[in-house]
């Protein structure tokens, strides 16, 4: 390659357009922008992970000086729906706000909306709640086992898909190859659940318009989406609705979630005042949806000469109580789950499993961070076992271009041996010649 | 009637605002006084987006009434440079990538302003100890610590 | 006290673009009279810095001047369709969607160039600096400004372009999962060294040495800001992070950034990185995505250096000196017994 | 909101405010009522303010005297108390220091008052105004009654004496700065000819308060520091502490760090005394 570009502006680290008004705080978030007669609304919440609601109270909180309104799963026209039904993702299971029984410590109940943001905090803390504990399950394998507490209104603690309990892949013949394999090493990994925190809340500001629209202010990573969503919980046509955001203070994922929107552009609608709703940090922390702490036990069937002739992934997502993102992250958790390595048989189970847990969503690479964590710890394990080098077992098995994926792809842009050889230079680690030789565009075979 | 009227220098000029109790300076800043640089990323005292200097201390915005630095003088990020004429440290901040999403860096740029201001060649241990209530989620610190040691440089 | 250490690698690919596809974006892009060009999208900027490489991307494919460039996104009202920005998705279709809307765009450019220098378009090159020249006469030039101004006060031609990208949508085979999950793939390998206090139990990561196959850094320097902020948070995932410590207990959630752990200046590793660039066959300029993966090996690197300094494997993250002291002691009543 | 935020403006109007009323909310720096006022918490409430009282004067002649409104940043900076400087530095932020006070840290409640192990280990004493005048006790009887405060009275200042013999302070916590503490302590010995005369052990952020070991200090007594006395000491340290969960360690993990931290304490001072 030569050494001039060939281009004019790519590959040129240009200045960062906001960088400027970033330095200065002249850029302009969600939370920096407010309205004549704008209202705060903040959420009453269970204090408890599973309940029957048998009543709810607004009397103590209609007395605070300033309280304005409340919103009830009453108020909400599609009370029950779920976010991915935008592609297809069936069935709708989360609450908007909750009726009947919570599923999770934390879940929004019902919504306050007052005249400053204070007089919304003091009126939410005073809605008297009363609920009827439930037994509550929490681990994604009890969640499966007979007898648990179910969390869904559909009876099983897991998501269906096409017919299946799991999504899974099957290529080749796991299980008989795992048989004739000279030996098999298994192991347990554990994510953890893990919240997103951007350091700029996540929230909205919902601002009825003259013409009968609302004008949504929003953080949120997907414009239309949000949009979209709204429109369908609020079973208003997409038209009266306008989002325009942009400017994000970090998302990493958290901020694909539609939860605020609806709920700020209906008390918008309701009270014909711009109303704001951006999430406390302990609202962040506890209430907002975090990466889902799968659990991934896999075995590898793996001749004593280090080549691994299976592999069998099974792996539980932990979905929380409600769907959100996961049933989405554990297709792309499953298309991923065999590593970037040719194995010729591979089976592979991910459950979507529900638990009176906050619901986990997407985040920075889900479905495949927790793989790449499994896989590659699982690497080192068959490395440590048959005293490989863990460079060789690596690159011995890595993906090359034209081999087909489990999935049943064939590969083009296979660059995992130059990725590692460079790393491994930088790194100062000497590697043989025989692995100094190797390309993703050659299978070959070591000698 | 419960607001109070409290004065204070701010930016350097004085100003004065009607407060009900316990207003945090934070607020009065961002919702009064139209000072939105100034951020609110928890309101606990624990991500240091709203520092600002108060009589020359980085003080956390969301933890002061604004009844406390009645007759105090109080700097925002506002008035420590503007997109037209930035300081230094905000110059190294822009031109460092030393900001992704942007919203820590308004209280990035003060705590690290008072740090420069005592100690103009800070070391990189002294400057991870001025920042240690300041979070970033996106660029993993180091180029912010980079940005202030080479705004160190500049102002030298 | 004793310090062990160890090394650790991991190897990783990440998908571009979101799983199965079906995820269009759209752009659409005009010139002022005065020939500034406005992009139009629905996208969103997280602070990876979508403005600025997409700015960059329509500037080379207008082969206009960076500066002459707009963004104007996120309004719903004037920007056309956008699946959102997530998935590492957002430079390689909203990038795919402005190359199809510069093309149009700069074949009107090209066509009124033509017709104001009296030569055919395709003996026509812009110069990157503002200006269209017939090609190897470099005086035959005229201005972008003096074509808008031509197109839209004398030829009533708009200077504009559609662009839209979309991956078709594949569909799972429940039974095999076949399925087409991905555009391209992105590469990382780290090799990450730390030190463990025994008595502590305390990981101290010493360095995270990687190398990213990027396939084209359109902004090298933000590639490089999304590795460094991706390599402390995966160090940050593998040692710190969790709402739930006594997982899958939900007692004693952190509610604030005090008790929700992660790494601060002090912790910082050594972090050093390669990108390779191997052009992918369908990112605009062949990128490929980066924004999300740059985590996702230093997780793994990190545990499998532990491993290597103390022995035994822990497999349930954050990896946290509890759990370091209890497989320590675990090992050595073991040794004992 | 709440009714009034009254600021005093002197320490004698402070303790006035104070005695007159026992209900109200007394707030020093406001590091912890500031965000229980902003989620409403504290509507109703009557909160007096002593930012402005004038309680915040150090005074060093041998005695260190610290008013109780001295911010740790300024307890950070002082000279010649080593022990206490260390810890008030480890505290929080430098943004949060300058806000924090130091009798906030003492009334604040674990796993926050760092301050509190050193002051034990130092023999402090703190003075407290009430509507009957002023009493000065010390600190360690103090944390032993049920409550630091009786209701209506106001801390007004810390009296440290010079130390006698040598100290040390350990801090265990996730990170380097800004993290909650795990555990701290605070040792100090002060031999006699090679025999310890006289040694202090505290230990805070462990269970609900801070406190002074007295069978670990017993057990260094006469001893001359080695080996074994402070194996005794560790092991009376590890069974006067009731360790408990949080989200930054677990009792489990506490109680090893306060054996290895009561350790490193110990043998640091008695190696220095």
């Amino acid at each position: 390659m030569s050494d001039a570009k060939p281009f004019d502006v790519i590959g040129r680290s240009h200045e960062r357009r906001e960088a400027r008004g970033h330095a200065t705080g002249s850029t302009l978030y969600v939370d920096d922008v407010s309205y004549p007669r704008m209202c705060h609304m903040k959420a009453v919440r269970s204090p408890v992970p599973h309940a029957r609601i048998r009543g709810v109270d607004f009397s103590e909180a209609e007395r605070v000086p300033g309280f304005v309104t409340h919103l009830t799963a009453d108020d909400v026209p599609k009370n029950v729906y779920t976010i991915l039904c935008l592609i297809g993702v069936e069935p709708d299971e989360e609450q908007v706000l909750a009726s009947e029984r919570v599923r999770y410590k934390g879940e929004p109940i019902a919504m306050v909306v007052a005249e400053t943001e204070e007089a919304a905090f003091e009126a939410a803390a005073k809605v008297k709640l009363d609920l009827e504990e439930l037994p509550a399950v929490f681990d994604v394998e009890e969640a499966l086992a007979p007898g648990a507490p179910i969390v869904t209104h559909w009876g099983s603690n897991y998501f269906v898909y096409e017919g299946h309990h799991c999504r899974r892949v099957r290529y080749g013949d796991a299980p008989a190859a795992r048989e004739q394999a000279d030996r098999v090493i298994t192991g347990r990994y554990q994510m953890s659940p893990i919240e997103h925190a951007p350091v700029e809340p996540t929230g909205c500001i919902a601002k009825p318009e003259a013409d009968g629209r609302v004008t949504v202010h929003t953080n949120t990573q997907a414009i239309f989406f949000s949009l979209d969503n709204t429109a369908i919980i609020l079973q208003v046509p997409p038209h009266k609705l306008r989002f325009v955001g942009g400017t994000v203070g970090g998302g990493f994922g958290g901020k694909v979630d539609v939860i605020v929107e609806p709920l700020a552009t209906l008390a918008a609608m309701r009270t014909g005042r711009p109303i704001k709703y951006v999430y406390t940090r302990q609202e962040e922390m506890q209430v907002s949806s975090t990466r889902s702490a799968n659990r991934i036990y896999i075995t590898d069937g793996i001749n004593d000469d280090g080549t691994i002739v299976s592999r069998e992934v099974t792996s539980y997502e932990d979905a929380g109580a409600y769907s959100r993102h996961t049933p989405y992250g554990c297709t792309k958790h499953a298309a991923n789950a065999a590593g970037p390595y040719t194995i010729p048989n591979v089976s592979i189970d991910v459950h979507c499993v529900y638990t009176n847990r906050t619901p986990s969503s997407a985040m920075r690479g889900f479905g495949v961070t927790e793989a790449s964590f499994a896989l590659e710890m699982q690497m080192d394990r068959i490395a440590r076992e048959l005293s490989i080098d863990p460079w060789e077992l690596r690159m011995r098995h890595a993906y090359r271009n034209g081999d087909e994926r489990p999935y049943r792809k064939t590969t083009e842009d296979a660059t995992l041996i130059e990725t590692m050889l460079a790393a491994a230079e930088l790194a100062g680690v000497e590697l043989s010649a025989d692995l100094r030789a190797m390309s993703s565009d050659d299978r070959g075979v070591p000698a | 009637m419960t607001a109070r009227a409290v004065g204070f220098a701010l930016n350097g000029e004085p100003v004065a605002v009607l407060a009900e109790p316990l207003t945090t300076l934070q607020s009065v800043l961002r919702e009064q006084l139209g000072m939105t640089g100034t951020k609110a990323g928890c309101r606990q005292g624990g991500c240091g987006t709203c520092t600002v200097h108060v009589d020359g201390e980085p003080t956390l915005s969301c933890l002061v009434p604004v009844e406390n630095v009645e007759d105090r003088a109080v700097t925002t990020i506002e008035g420590l440079g503007s997109p037209e004429e930035p300081s230094a440290l905000q110059a190294a901040f822009h031109e460092g990538f030393a900001t992704q999403c942007g919203f820590c860096s308004p209280g990035m740029v003060a705590i690290a302003s008072a740090l420069l201001e005592r100690n103009p060649d800070p070391s990189a241990e002294e400057i991870g100890e001025a920042l240690a209530g300041n979070v970033c989620r996106c660029t993993g610190i180091a180029p912010i610590v980079a940005a202030i040691e080479d705004a160190a440089e500049r102002m030298r | 006290m004793s310090t062990l250490r160890g090394r650790g690698i991991a190897a990783v690919n990440y998908p571009t673009g979101m799983n199965l596809g079906g995820d269009p974006s759209q752009a659409l892009i005009h010139s002022t009279p005065t020939g500034a060009f406005m992009i139009t999208l629905s996208s969103t900027d997280l602070g990876q810095g979508l403005r600025t490489v997409m700015a960059q991307i329509g500037a080379e494919a207008l082969g206009v001047p960076m500066e002459t460039v707009h963004i104007d996104t996120a309004d719903s009202d004037t920007g056309p369709h956008c699946m959102g920005t997530f998935a590492s998705r957002a430079t390689h279709r909203v990038g795919n969607a402005i190359m199809a809307a510069a093309k149009e765009a700069k074949e009107a450019l090209m066509d009124v160039a033509a017709d104001e220098l009296e030569a055919a378009p395709e003996d026509l090159e812009t110069d990157g600096e503002g200006n269209i020249r017939v090609v190897g006469v470099p005086e035959r030039s005229i201005s972008v400004t003096d074509v808008a101004l031509a197109a839209h006060f004398k030829h009533g031609r708009t200077l504009s372009g559609r662009g839209m990208y979309t991956k078709q949508k594949s569909e799972v085979d429940p039974e095999t999962g076949a399925m087409d999950p991905d555009s391209t793939e992105a590469h990382a390998c780290t090799v990450a060294e730390v030190e463990v206090d025994t008595e502590t139990g305390r990981v101290r990561v010493v360095s995270l040495r990687s190398a990213y196959e990027v396939g084209r850094a359109l902004n090298p320097a933000l590639v490089q800001g999304q590795i460094t902020g991706g390599a402390w948070m995966g160090m940050s995932h593998a040692l710190y992070e969790t709402t739930a410590p006594y997982y899958p207990a939900i007692d004693h959630g952190p509610e604030d950034f005090t008790h929700y752990l992660m790494p601060g200046a002090a912790e910082l590793p050594e972090i050093e990185s390669t990108i390779l660039e191997m052009p992918s066959v369908n990112g605009p300029f062949g990128m490929k995505g980066v924004g999300e993966m740059t985590a996702n090996s230093p997780i793994p690197a990190i545990a499998n250096a532990i491993t290597d300094a103390i022995g035994v494997q822990i497999t349930e993250l954050p990896i946290t000196p509890e759990k370091v002291l209890r497989a320590l002691e675990d090992s050595d009543s073991q040794e004992a017994a | 909101m709440v009714s009034e935020y009254a600021l005093a403006e002197t320490p004698e109007e402070a303790g006035r405010l104070v005695a007159a009323d026992p209900d109200a909310i007394v707030m020093a720096g406001g590091t912890t009522v500031m965000p229980r006022a902003m989620l409403g918490e504290l509507s109703g409430r009557r909160v007096i303010g002593l930012a402005r009282a004038g309680l915040d004067t150090v005074s060093q002649n041998g005695a260190t005297t610290i008013g109780a409104t001295t911010p740790l940043h300024t307890v950070a900076g002082l000279d010649g108390a080593p022990l206490l400087a260390a810890a008030a530095q480890s505290i929080g932020s430098w943004a949060l220091r300058t806000t924090a006070t130091a009798g906030g840290n003492l009334l604040v409640g674990s796993p926050y008052g760092d301050l509190v192990p050193p002051l034990l280990a130092l023999d402090a004493e703190i003075t407290v105004a009430g509507a009957d005048g002023t009493r000065r006790l010390t600190l360690a009887d103090a944390l032993a009654a049920d409550s630091l405060l009786e209701p209506g009275e106001l801390l007004t200042e810390i009296v440290v004496p010079a130390a006698e013999g040598a100290t040390d302070f350990q801090r265990c916590a996730r990170r380097a700065a800004g993290a909650p503490s795990i555990v701290t302590v605070a040792a100090r010995i002060r031999r006699d000819g090679e025999a310890i005369a006289e040694a202090r052990l505290a230990i805070g952020a462990v269970g609900p308060r801070a406190m002074r070991i007295a069978e670990a200090e017993d057990a260094l007594v006469g001893s001359a520091g080695g080996e074994e006395a402070i194996a005794a000491a560790v092991a009376a340290a590890s069974s006067a502490v009731e360790p408990a969960d949080d989200s930054i360690a677990s009792a489990w993990y506490r109680a090893r760090m306060v054996d290895l931290h009561v350790r490193r304490a110990l043998q640091t001072a008695a190696g220095a005394a």
